[in-house]
């Protein structure tokens, strides 16, 4: 039982406490260069899910016999056969966006949110956990995708996954789909993440303030009680 | 490893297991990748002939079969492999295998990146019987106009080509070899036109003379059935 | 002669690796705080982009054309060792020039930009002088764009920029006013 | 402002401490010295373009002051509004825009400009970059159609006439206006076609608002020199390199190259020459670094309008240039005393 508790956990906290992106700014290539457009995100994303948690489970499955002076070697290995798998999988069934994804297809490999994963936590758990923490950190990584991807489509193109969602007349902000939105945008989503985070924090302070008054005041009216 | 230094690496492993253990995982990921591979391996060159067929039948009107020609020493030869370079164009004929036009490739840096163009070519008329680009990355809403505006796209179908066509402002053509170009993506529409002139100066003393075209040598089954 | 020049100017201004690619940004974001360790990392990464240009190159000719499902990972294995392998050379012939760029050489390993050099060189499909070219381009447009960034960093680092602000969201903005400002060469010397 | 000019006569007299700090003390004085100069420029292009300018002056201006206006700490608002350093941004930016454009846009532009160039970066006197320039880009790369699309010059008669494009809905497109122009620097670029000197000095062709009158902001522009307000090297330094640049091109290629006065007097080179490249806080510190900061100015900008895939390449030059500027300062720092070297 409680086991199973820290799994889900481990799966939770990549989507928002340590995502990779948001917090950790890792995998900033892809997260830039395919989410012009929200669908390159969502395969963008899926691809990654695929290769990191297949990674994952191979890594901390074999993590036995894998010698430490090779690992990297070895972790590369794995991943890139993936990677190959994926987009050999994406020409194959979806043409026109392995088309749009390009390079970046390949370019997972050098994805250091992977390759982290594997060093940092894979390696060092067993397989339950190393594919919930897979899954929950490209989970937080689709999230940051799919955040970018539909504001950079939206603004952009006026739609969202090919849908036109203001008619004809709309201006499109043409610059969202070029590389300056890409930067531009996330750097004001990290921003206002930031806010958010420090803003709960500060809530959070508020709180325990709170918290710890009621408790002086508490005992300070107890103690009148019993002086009464 | 240095065996000398014994002493100090008794918990290392063995250099003949680091090589083993490289050798596995390079076998496994070998066999992974040769089996995804192999799996896509028909729907992928599918996609990519059906895509080239399309953009053939595209710019060549009436066309049912289509095959490859390759420039080389000083005349032009069928070739059935995979694969498109510089010097190969294709050839189109109609249900009953004859003859009827050229589709030229030809590719100039536009406005971001290089810019390809394909193009359907009657030796009979010189007449240039449509146009396709078939990779850009021109400014979306600007520049990728050149495959988005229809009104462009139709000028290029039927343009005569007795000497060098020329884009010129919008609504100011009037000589037949001229094009009209997009307001606020001159440079795009130049661009066009200078790749189909410069293929066309490249290619037109090497086709071959009229009545003497090759003669359909493949015949895909699949290609008639598709197209009746 | 003027396709290797236009090459050059494209991957170097118009395609900037890093700023129209995204390629490479683990380090430019990263290690861009100072001027002199920027400056050194690209070229480092620029003499490691023309060294894989050369194998990517080999690769592709002798290689791949008959597998080329191992692409990828040959492309990985080649570069890793290529790396490790430069790394030990330098470290003989040159202490001197290996104090000032090994440290940055495992860093280049993960460096995107390499694998992704090799990889438009082959989509592209390149000749080995044309691929050169284009990775003297990119390493220089690498080094380029690292150099500014590290001068508007140590520059903003003495300012009262928000403490809500600094850090990788203010990087990223830099970088983006940067990559705007580097629309300007859209289109340079492709129009005549 | 005075500390600022003293530093750049005579850098040898002053004690820096070794990271250069920017104080520029802006004061409203000198910001009041801006505003005259820009008087003549903004008048002619009330004169040429009409109401349509003084609507994009008013709405870019509002657009400035009320991003300043919501991203200041309460206490320091009344001063931050006072210094009417943002009230001039949104002036200045408002001056780069076509007289067609949907005030909505020149709004928007106003809101960058100050949030992207001054806000994010701490305040007044933090930027690297210019922050009307920046709005500029960001317009320019958003609305690349709208940002393009030029109204003809009018004249007094025609006051009272707007675009119909200036009205379009927020966030909408705007209707194709009857009265579009091309400016001589697309004219020259994409049809090998001149415009007469003359109207090119006065400002009565098409362009930017607040661009075309080559005559007034010359006038604004010797104004501030008298009250150096602005370092004389800069704009020396581009307007010598840009002349210098195109008079080769046009010796070598007559017919497509625009003679050396054209490069000069069109599209935003007097107006970014003078108010935006010179502005203290993004530009050199140093007399040798203006001087590098000026001559990169007029290449990149000639090199952009000759070779590059735009008609007009100033604001990209400026921008280019200020981000240069720390590494000129760098290498252009006087020595310390008593430091080898």
């Amino acid at each position: 039982m409680a086991t199973d508790v820290s799994a889900y956990e481990e799966m939770i906290k990549g989507l928002w406490r340590d995502n990779p992106v948001f917090v950790q700014v890792l995998g900033m290539c892809p997260m830039l260069a395919v989410t012009n457009s929200a669908i390159n995100a969502v395969v963008m994303g899926l691809a990654t899910f695929f290769v990191l948690v297949t990674s994952s489970f191979l890594v901390s499955s074999f993590k036995q016999w894998i010698p430490k002076q090779v690992r990297i070697s070895l972790y590369v290995i794995i991943i890139a056969t993936f990677v190959t798998v994926v987009d050999y999988s994406i020409l194959a069934m979806l043409p026109a966006i392995h088309k749009e994804l390009g390079a970046f297809i390949p370019l997972i490999v050098a994805n250091c949110m992977i390759l982290g994963r594997q060093e940092a936590f894979a390696s060092k758990h067993n397989v339950k956990y190393a594919v919930m923490d897979a899954v929950g950190m490209s989970g937080g990584f689709m999230i940051a995708l799919l955040a970018l991807g539909s504001v950079r489509e939206i603004l952009g193109v006026g739609a969202l996954f090919g849908v036109d969602l203001f008619g004809a007349n709309f201006e499109p902000w043409v610059i969202m789909i070029l590389p300056p939105g890409g930067f531009l945008t996330l750097g004001l989503l990290l921003l206002f993440f930031n806010w958010f985070t420090e803003r709960r924090r500060q809530f959070l302070i508020k709180v325990a303030d709170a918290d710890r008054m009621l408790a002086v005041e508490k005992v300070s009216t107890e103690g009148v009680k019993d002086n009464g | 490893m240095n065996t000398t230094n014994t002493t100090v690496q008794t918990q290392e492993p063995s250099s003949r297991r680091l090589v083993m253990s490289m050798a596995i995982a390079g076998f496994i990921s070998g066999m992974i990748i040769i089996a995804i591979y192999m799996l896509t391996f028909d729907t992928i060159k599918e996609n990519k002939a059906r895509e080239l067929r399309l953009a053939v039948f595209k710019v060549l009107p009436h066309v049912s079969h289509m095959q490859k020609l390759h420039f080389k020493d000083n005349k032009l030869v069928v070739v059935k492999a995979d694969g498109m370079d510089d010097e190969m164009i294709f050839a189109g004929y109609d249900k009953d295998k004859k003859f009827i036009g050229y589709a030229i490739q030809g590719k100039a840096p536009g406005f971001q990146d290089t810019v390809h163009v394909l193009y359907g070519y009657l030796s009979s008329n010189s007449n240039i019987t449509g146009m396709e680009i078939l990779d850009s990355r021109e400014t979306p809403g600007l520049g990728d106009k050149i495959f988005k505006d229809m009104d462009f796209v139709g000028e290029f179908i039927n343009l005569p080509m007795h000497k060098d066509i020329k884009a010129v402002k919008k609504g100011t053509k009037t000589h037949e070899n001229e094009i009209d170009a997009i307001t606020g993506a001159t440079i795009s529409s130049k661009v066009v036109v200078k790749i189909i002139n410069q293929a066309f100066k490249k290619w037109s003393p090497r086709l071959a003379e009229q009545g003497n075209e090759p003669a359909l040598e493949l015949y895909e089954a699949k290609v008639n059935k598709e197209s009746q | 002669m003027d396709d290797l020049l236009w090459i050059f100017i494209s991957t170097l201004l118009v395609n900037n690796f890093v700023l129209a690619y995204f390629l490479g940004l683990c380090p430019f974001l990263g290690v861009s705080g100072h001027l002199e360790t920027s400056f050194r990392l690209g070229l480092a990464t620029t003499f490691v982009l023309v060294i894989t240009a050369l194998c990517a190159w080999i690769l592709n000719t002798y290689v791949l054309i008959y597998a080329p499902y191992l692409r990828l990972i040959s492309f990985i294995v080649v570069i890793a060792s290529t790396v490790q392998f430069i790394e030990m050379s330098i470290k003989k012939l040159s202490p001197a020039l290996f104090k000032s760029l090994g440290i940055f050489l495992p860093l280049i390993t993960t460096n995107c930009a390499i694998l992704g050099l090799a990889i438009f060189a082959t989509n592209r499909s390149y000749d080995l002088v044309e691929g050169l070219v284009f990775a003297l381009g990119a390493g220089a447009g690498f080094t380029l764009a690292m150099v500014l960034m590290a001068g508007i960093r140590e520059e903003t680092e003495i300012m009262d920029v928000p403490v809500l602000i600094r850090g990788t969201a203010f990087n990223l903005i830099i970088a983006g006013i940067l990559s705007m400002a580097f629309m300007g060469f859209a289109g340079l010397f492709s129009s005549t | 402002m005075k500390n600022h000019q003293l530093k750049k006569e005579d850098p040898h007299l002053l004690l820096q401490s070794a990271p250069l700090l920017r104080q520029e003390l802006t004061t409203p004085a000198a910001m009041k010295d801006v505003w005259i100069a820009l008087l003549p420029a903004t008048a002619a292009s009330l004169w040429f373009f009409g109401l349509s300018a003084l609507l994009i002056i008013l709405t870019s201006i509002a657009g400035a002051i009320l991003t300043e206006w919501v991203f200041t700490d309460k206490e320091k608002r009344r001063f931050a509004i006072s210094d009417t350093s943002a009230g001039l941004t949104g002036l200045l930016i408002a001056l780069t825009l076509p007289p067609g454009l949907p005030l909505w846009m020149a709004f928007l532009g106003g809101c960058v400009s100050i949030g992207l160039g001054k806000v994010v970066w701490g305040g007044l006197g933090s930027n690297i970059f210019n922050p009307a320039l920046l709005g500029r880009a960001f317009l320019l790369g958003t609305f690349p159609i709208a940002m393009t699309t030029w109204g003809a010059a009018g004249g007094p008669g025609e006051f009272f006439q707007i675009h119909s494009s200036n009205l379009a809905l927020p966030f909408m497109q705007s209707q194709v206006d009857a009265m579009s122009a091309a400016t001589p620097l697309g004219l020259m670029k994409f049809e090998q076609q001149g415009t007469a000197l003359w109207p090119l000095f006065t400002g009565n062709t098409a362009g930017s608002i607040g661009e075309t009158s080559a005559l007034f902001l010359l006038l604004g522009g010797i104004y501030l020199l008298l009250r150096r307000g602005i370092d004389w090297r800069i704009p020396a330094a581009i307007f010598l390199t840009a002349a210098l640049f195109s008079f080769i091109m046009f010796l070598t290629d007559g017919d497509k190259y625009p003679s050396p006065l054209f490069t000069l007097f069109s599209g935003g080179l007097l107006l970014g020459a003078f108010f935006m490249a010179t502005d203290p806080v993004t530009s050199p510190l140093t007399p040798r670094g203006c001087w590098i900061f000026g001559i990169g100015i007029g290449f990149l900008v000639v090199l952009i309008r000759l070779f590059g895939g735009l008609p007009e390449g100033m604001l990209y030059a400026i921008l280019l240039m200020n981000a240069a500027t720390p590494l000129i300062d760098r290498y252009t720092q006087p020595k310390i005393f008593g430091r080898q070297g």
